[in-house]
C-alpha cells in the first residue's frame, strides 16, 4: 500500500493526538524502569511535528516525513528524539525512491537500529517495529498484531537505554518506546490501513 | 495565579520556581543576567558560551539540566568553551549541540564531552555528524565514571556522573595550553578510565514538570549506587553512619583503581543538591581515616556540589588516578569560571 | 553499631554524619585534612586560619557552626585571616576567639567581625577584653544586615546575616592592601548600614543533636523574614511563585537601599543550604525583573551558598550600595580562600 | 549568711545535677522563643564546671567561684556563657573581700547586668537574679520566692536576646534563662540556706 502526502500528515497527526492523550501514561511506564520523561518528551515532539504539517498546504510525502524528522529530532532530545528522529529521516529518504508503506518503514526500522545499535529482544521500540516491519510485509498489520508486539516487551530484560540500569527489575514491566511505537502503528491502521 | 504547584497525588511541591515547565529557560536567563562580562547565550537556543575565545580547541559538554553548576558553571577560559542545556534530565538535541560547536569552533576544531547515556551519546553523535558535514572537525571523549552500573554487552555501559568535572578540568587546561585535537582525545580517552565514582542516596530527586521524587526512600533508608538522575543504585539499606559509607564507598572505589598500581589519587566529594556542606566535610573525614589503610598518596581534592541531581540528598566520591603530575597540574591551574 | 539517629518523636533524622555530638569536630578535621596546604588548625581550639600570615591587620570571624562555607571557606589570602567555630547554631566561647585573635595578630592589629547576636557580641566582646589586657590592638565592626528584625531599643537589634559575607571580603581586601585597623574599622562601620538582607524559608533547619526542625511549616507555606538559625520571621504565606517572592524581597530591600538616592547595587543570593542552584537562578532572574523599575545599575552579583543554615530550603537576597567604586572594586578582586 | 568553699562546692555540683535532669525541658522553653539549645548550652557548662571542682580537695570560696567561671565562660558560647561566666567572676572577685551570700550574689546580678545591658522586666535571667537578691537581702529566699520570680517571666515581653526577635510571641512563655538560674537558686536553698 501506498503511503501518500495526505495520509502521511493524517497518520501523525493521529499519532499526536495519541501521545497528547497518554502522555502521563507514557511517564509512568518510564518513571518504573527509566527517568519518567518519556511522556513529555514525544509529547513536546509530535507538538512540534504537528506545528510542522499544519504549515504544509500540499502535503508530499517525503516532504511530511522530513518535517517530522526535524521536529523530532530538534525538540525531543533524550533517548527518543535521535530513535524517532532516524526513523523518520531514514523513511524521508526512502520516500524519494518509493511510498511503499513496507519499505518506508523497514527503512525507518533500519533508522533506528543504526543509530540506537539495539536488536530484537533487547526491551526498545525495536521490539515493536520489528514485528510491524513483519506483519506489513504479510500485508497483516492489525492492531492486535502491535498489541502483541508491545505486550512481548513485558517479560524481557532491558539491555539497552537508561532501563539497561535496573537490569532484572526491568522484567514485567512494558518498555515505554514500545508503547508509544504501539500508538505511532495504531494511528497508522486507523489513518492509512483501513 | 497560581500561588502553588499541585503535583501528582496532590503533593505540593516546595520549589522557588514560576512555572515547572518554565525552570530551564529562566534559570538560564538568570545565568545570562548574572555574568554577561563573560558568558553569552546563543539565541534560540541554550548554549552558554565564553565572550572571548582563544584560538584553541573548543571543548563543549553538557546534557540535561538540573545538574547546575554543571556544565554551565565550568564554562570560561582554561575549561569548556560552551554548555548545552537540555529540558530537566533530557539531553539537548543536536540541532543545539551543532550551533554549540558552530560558535565554539576558532578553526581548531571541537572537542565534544559527553556523559554515557544513550540519549546523549545519539544526540552528540548526530551532532557531530551534522558539524562534520560543516568541515568543522570534531572529536568526542565518553565519560563513564560510574561504577556502580555492571558495564558489559547487555547494558548501556556504565553512566557518566560527578567524574566528568574532572575531565572538563584537565582537558580544559590542556586545550587552553594549545593542545591539538587528536593528541586532546587521546588523553581525555586514557584519562576516563582512570576515573571512577559511586554515589549513595538518602532521598530521590524531583524533577519540576514530574512533581513527584524519581523514587522514595523510606525514612531510615539510603540507596548505594544511585545516578544522577535517580536511576536506581544496587543496594537498599538502612541509613548508615558516614564512617560506613565512607568504607563502601572507598572499599569498592580503590579496588578499582588499584588494578593499575596506583601510587597518587585525587579526590572529589560532591553534594548532590540538597547536602549541607559540613555533611561533605564529615564524610571526606570519613575517606581520609578509611584511605589509611592503602599506600596511596592524596595530592587533589575537592569538596562541594559539582554534578549535582536538582534536590537529591546524598553524595558521590570520585577517586582519580594521578600518577601522572601533569594531570595534577592541569587540576589545580586557575581557571575563570564560576563553580570550579 | 547504631545505624540511625532516633530524634525526639522517633523520627529519624537523614544526615550524612556519625553522631550528632561529632559533627563540628569531624567537620573541622575533615576541612584540615583537605585544607592543609594553606589552612591549619589552633591545638585544643576550633580555630582555623591561615598559614601564611601576611604582616597586615589581621581579620578574624566566626559564629556557631551550621552556615557553611561561612565562616572557614572564606580564609584566606585578601579575606579572612582566621575563623573561630562555634557548636551548631552557638557562639564560640572568648578562649576560642582569643587564641584566634593572638594567632592572628603581626603587629597591626586584629579586626573582629561579628554577626549581631547577643550571644556573638558578648562572646568577642570577652574575647576583645582579654586580648587587650594582652596588649594586642583589636577593634570590631558589627554586622546587622537583616531588615526582617526591627531594630529598636526594644530588641536585640537587626541579625547579622549573608550579607557579613561581603563585609569579609570587602573588608579582606583593604586589609591586604595594607590598611590600618583604625581605617578599616571606619571603612566597616559605614559599609554595615549599606548592606540590607531578607531571607525566606521553605522548610527548617535540623540541628543534628536536636534532631528536629527549628520549625515546622505546612506543605505549602513557606515563611518570609527567617533567620540563619530558624529564627521565626515576619510572615507565613502559602507558597508563593518566585516571582511574588522577587517582588516582595527587592522592594522592601530597596526601600530601605533607596533612602540614600543610591544609583549603583551590588546582589547577592544565597542558598540557605538545601536549595538547588537551579532555583537561585530562576530567582536571580525574577530579581532583576523586578529591579527594572528602579533606577539603579547593578554591578556586581554573586548566586550560591555563602551562609547558609544546615539543611533549610529557602534563600536570602543581600543588597549592597556600591556607589563608592573603591567597594565594588573589591569585590572583584581575586582571592585565596575555598568559597567565594 | 556566709558561703564557705565546701558550700560553694556542693553548691554547684546540685546545681549541675539539676541542669542534666532538666537539659531536655530547658531546650524545649528555647525552642519555643530562642533556638532550642539552652539545655544543651548550660549541660555542656555545668558538667565542665563539675570537672573543674572535682579536682579541688580543698576548695576555697574565691577558687570554686573562679574554676566555675572559668568552665561557664570557656564551654558554653552562646549568650548564657558570657552571662553565668561574668555573673561567676564577679561572683569570685567579691569573694576575696567577703562570703556574704547575699553580697556575692548581688555581685553576680552586676556581672550579669554589665555583660547583658537587660534590665528587669526584660524577660531574661535577670528577672529570676534580681527577685533572689532581694529576698537573700531579707534573709528571706525560699523555694517558693524563686518559682514566683521564675513564673513571673511568663507574661512578659523579650527585650533582650534572641526572644526579642518573636516579639509579641514571645509572651506566654518561660524564658529559658530564667528557668535555669531558679535551678541554680534552688540549689542554693538546698545546699547552703537550709
Ligand atoms: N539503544 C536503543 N535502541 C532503541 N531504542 C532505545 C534505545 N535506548 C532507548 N530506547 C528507547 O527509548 C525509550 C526511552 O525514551 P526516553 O525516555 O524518551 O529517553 P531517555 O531514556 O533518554 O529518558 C525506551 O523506552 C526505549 O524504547
Ligand atoms: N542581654 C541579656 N541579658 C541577660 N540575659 C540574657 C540576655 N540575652 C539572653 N539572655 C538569657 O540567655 C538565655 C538564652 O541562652 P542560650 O539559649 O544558652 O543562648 P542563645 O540565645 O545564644 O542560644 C535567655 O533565656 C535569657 O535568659
Ligand atoms: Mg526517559
Ligand atoms: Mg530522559
Ligand atoms: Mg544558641
Ligand atoms: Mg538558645
Amino acid at each position: 500500500m501506498e503511503l501518500t502526502g495526505d495520509k502521511a500528515k493524517a497518520w501523525l497527526l493521529n499519532f499526536e493526538a495519541k501521545i497528547q492523550e497518554h502522555k502521563a501514561y507514557l511517564s509512568d511506564l518510564d518513571q518504573a524502569i527509566g527517568d519518567g520523561d518519556h511522556g513529555s518528551n514525544m509529547a513536546r515532539g509530535t507538538e512540534a511535528v504537528k506545528v510542522n504539517l499544519e504549515k504544509i498546504a500540499e502535503p508530499e510525502t517525503a516532504e511530511v516525513l522530513k518535517q517530522a524528522a526535524m521536529a523530532l529530532i530538534s525538540k525531543v532530545g533524550g533517548a527518543s528524539g535521535p530513535l524517532y528522529g532516524s526513523a523518520f529521516m531514514q523513511m524521508a529518504k526512502t520516500a524519494k525512491e518509493t511510498t511503499d508503506i513496507h519499505e518506508l518503514i523497514e527503512a525507518g526500522l533500519e533508522g533506528i537500529k543504526h543509530r540506537g545499535k539495539a536488536d530484537v529482544g533487547d526491551k526498545t521500540m525495536v521490539d515493536t517495529w520489528a514485528p510491524v516491519v513483519e506483519a506489513l510485509a504479510k500485508d497483516a498489520l492489525t492492531n492486535e498484531a502491535i498489541t502483541q508486539a508491545v505486550d512481548a516487551t513485558k517479560p524481557l530484560k532491558a539491555k539497552k537505554g537508561r532501563a539497561s540500569y535496573v537490569g532484572e527489575r526491568s522484567i514485567g514491566a512494558l518498555d515505554p518506546g514500545a508503547v508509544s511505537s504501539g500508538y505511532l502503528f495504531t494511528a497508522l491502521v486507523e489513518e492509512v490501513l483501513q | 495565579m497560581v500561588p502553588v504547584f499541585k503535583a501528582k497525588e496532590d503533593k505540593i511541591m516546595k520549589k522557588i520556581i514560576n512555572h515547572p515547565s518554565q525552570v530551564v529557560d529562566e534559570m538560564l536567563k538568570g545565568m545570562l543576567y548574572a555574568h554577561s562580562d563573560f558568558l553569552e547565550g546563543i539565541d534560540e537556543t541554550r548554549v552558554i558560551i565564553e565572550k572571548d575565545k582563544q584560538p584553541t580547541v573548543g571543548l563543549v559538554s553538557g546534557g540535561g539540566s538540573g545538574h547546575e553548576p554543571a556544565h554551565a558553571g565550568f564554562v570560561g577560559e582554561g575549561m569548556l568553551r560552551a554548555a548545552v542545556l537540555g529540558e530537566m534530565f533530557t539531553s539537548p538535541t543536536p540541532d543545539q549541540i551543532l550551533e554549540a560547536i558552530k560558535a565554539s569552533d576558532t578553526g581548531h576544531g571541537v572537542l565534544l564531552i559527553v556523559k554515557n547515556y544513550t540519549g546523549d551519546v545519539m544526540n552528540f553523535d548526530m551532532a557531530k555528524e551534522m558539524a562534520e558535514m560543516e568541515d568543522i572537525q570534531v572529536a568526542s571523549v565518553l565519560v563513564d565514571d560510574d561504577i556502580a552500573v555492571e558495564d558489559s554487552t547487555y547494558t548501556a555501559g556504565k553512566r557518566g556522573v560527578a567524574g566528568t568535572v574532572l575531565v572538563h578540568k584537565i582537558l580544559g587546561h590542556f586545550a587552553h595550553e594549545g593542545m591539538a585535537l587528536n593528541d586532546l582525545k587521546s588523553l581525555g580517552d586514557a584519562l576516563v578510565t582512570d576515573i571512577h565514582t559511586l554515589g549513595v542516596a538518602l532521598s530521590g530527586a524531583t524533577v519540576p514538570e514530574v512533581g513527584k521524587p524519581g523514587f522514595h526512600l523510606g525514612e531510615s533508608e539510603m540507596e548505594y549506587g544511585v545516578g544522577i538522575h535517580g536511576e536506581p543504585g544496587y543496594r537498599r539499606d538502612t541509613l548508615k553512619p558516614s564512617r560506613e559509607i565512607a568504607k563502601e564507598l572507598t572499599g569498592k572505589l580503590m579496588s578499582e583503581i588499584m588494578t593499575k598500581k596506583t601510587k597518587k589519587i585525587g579526590l572529589l566529594v560532591n553534594g548532590l543538591g540538597a547536602t549541607p556542606l559540613q555533611e561533605l566535610y564529615v564524610f571526606y573525614n570519613d575517606v581520609i581515616e578509611e584511605l589509611a589503610k592503602y599506600d596511596v598518596e592524596i595530592v587533589f581534592n575537592k569538596i562541594g556540589d559539582f554534578m549535582t541531581s536538582i534536590d537529591m540528598t546524598g553524595l558521590s566520591l570520585t577517586v582519580i588516578r594521578l600518577d601522572d603530575d601533569k594531570r595534577t597540574v592541569a587540576l589545580e591551574a586557575p581557571v575563570g569560571v564560576l563553580n570550579w
